[in-house]
């Protein structure tokens, strides 16, 4: 999985394989069992995730492959 | 390939003297550069994930061009270092008419803004540092597009 | 002199380039290029009053430059002689805010279009000719700034 | 004085000493004396007189030395 801008720098990685998990919640609550800092970090405002590149809102399942990316408030421009 | 991301400082009049070359059919090109604000030894770090961002560009630019009927859009982002003075994003736009191309910039450089997937670190040049995020003037900006 | 009449071909991306240099204080810088339109073999002839154009140009800059609270401006035009495919004019803005850059180079293209003493001939390929004049959409241009 | 775009056209000159006049009227009717066509293009819609370099409303007086010019209306841009 992948974390980008203050997610990373919270984190201190950028890019991991993580243990499989049967949905986005799921895995939200395993990273915050190993870092708790992140896992706070994700449930602030404007946090969005993507799975397989696609921003998805809720929960989702999970395959072994999906690839999971966790987005802070995006400031481009 | 109308977008693209680019490690390296460009020089945006160089591209738009390419964009704006054989537009006799067009007649209206407007162009916006944003430039790193900041005293000298002040600079950004802007994070991407340059696959996705790049998609998420051209969707972008795919809306603007079929709601403003633009016979073509350009757009280049800095990513990276970038220091105080130095461009970094050159949205360039070609239409049959002026408001058309300019009103075009208007609304890409407010999607750029916050519904582009980069990530901008201002670091001052005492070395202080602070992680940009959209204010609440930017999704005024993006309302306006609602209407 | 931020306003200038030029009787050969320019380069709109040089201008460019030079204008939007050393800007870090400034952070936004949009332009605008109206082209030539037309056949090849077409052509514009821009009749001009210099010294009184380049006043009155001077005039809506500054008008600009106080409505928007602009850094700086440069309008380039063109007289005499232009073939389809050239710029006949360049206006870029330079402003804290990337509203105020755009908007301003709006007024002032709304404003050259029918407020600017130039007179306009097009030469259609096949030799006829017609004066170009402000159209009741260039006046419904204008009244939008009036509000 | 002088002409511009469409009006130089019609005159076939854009610059010329014209003997002196009063007034903008007056010389406006000397005009159309000598050069009936022009005459008309003045009364045109849009068509503004520029006294010394400054656009002028109405009827102006004159003097010899007066710098006048007829401005068919503008196309810039």
């Amino acid at each position: 999985m992948l974390l980008f801008g203050r997610l990373a720098e919270t984190a201190g990685w950028r890019e991991k394989e993580v243990t499989a998990s049967a949905s986005l919640a799921d895995l939200k609550a395993h990273l915050t069992q190993v870092w708790p800092e992140l896992g706070a970090a994700l449930n602030g405002r404007g946090v969005q995730a993507a799975v397989d590149k696609v921003v998805v809102a809720g929960d989702l399942s999970l395959t072994p492959d999906s690839e999971v990316a966790f987005l802070p408030p995006m400031s481009g421009g | 390939m109308r977008a693209s991301l680019v490690t390296a400082p460009f020089d945006p009049g160089a591209a738009l003297s390419a964009f704006a070359a054989d537009r006799s059919r067009t007649g209206a090109v407007a162009s916006f550069v944003g430039i790193a604000r900041g005293d000298p030894g002040s600079r950004l770090e802007l994070d991407a994930w340059p696959e996705f961002t790049l998609g998420r560009i051209e969707a972008l630019i795919d809306d603007a061009r079929r709601r403003f009927g633009l016979d073509d859009v350009a757009v280049i982002h800095r990513i990276g270092r970038i220091e105080a003075g130095e461009a970094i994003v050159l949205v360039m736009t070609a239409a049959a008419h002026r408001r058309a191309a300019l009103e075009a910039c208007a609304y890409l450089m407010d999607h750029l803004k916050s519904r582009a997937p980069l990530w901008k670190k201002e670091y001052a040049a005492d070395g202080t540092s602070r992680w940009v995020e959209p204010t609440a003037e930017d999704e005024r900006g993006l309302d306006r597009w609602d209407a």
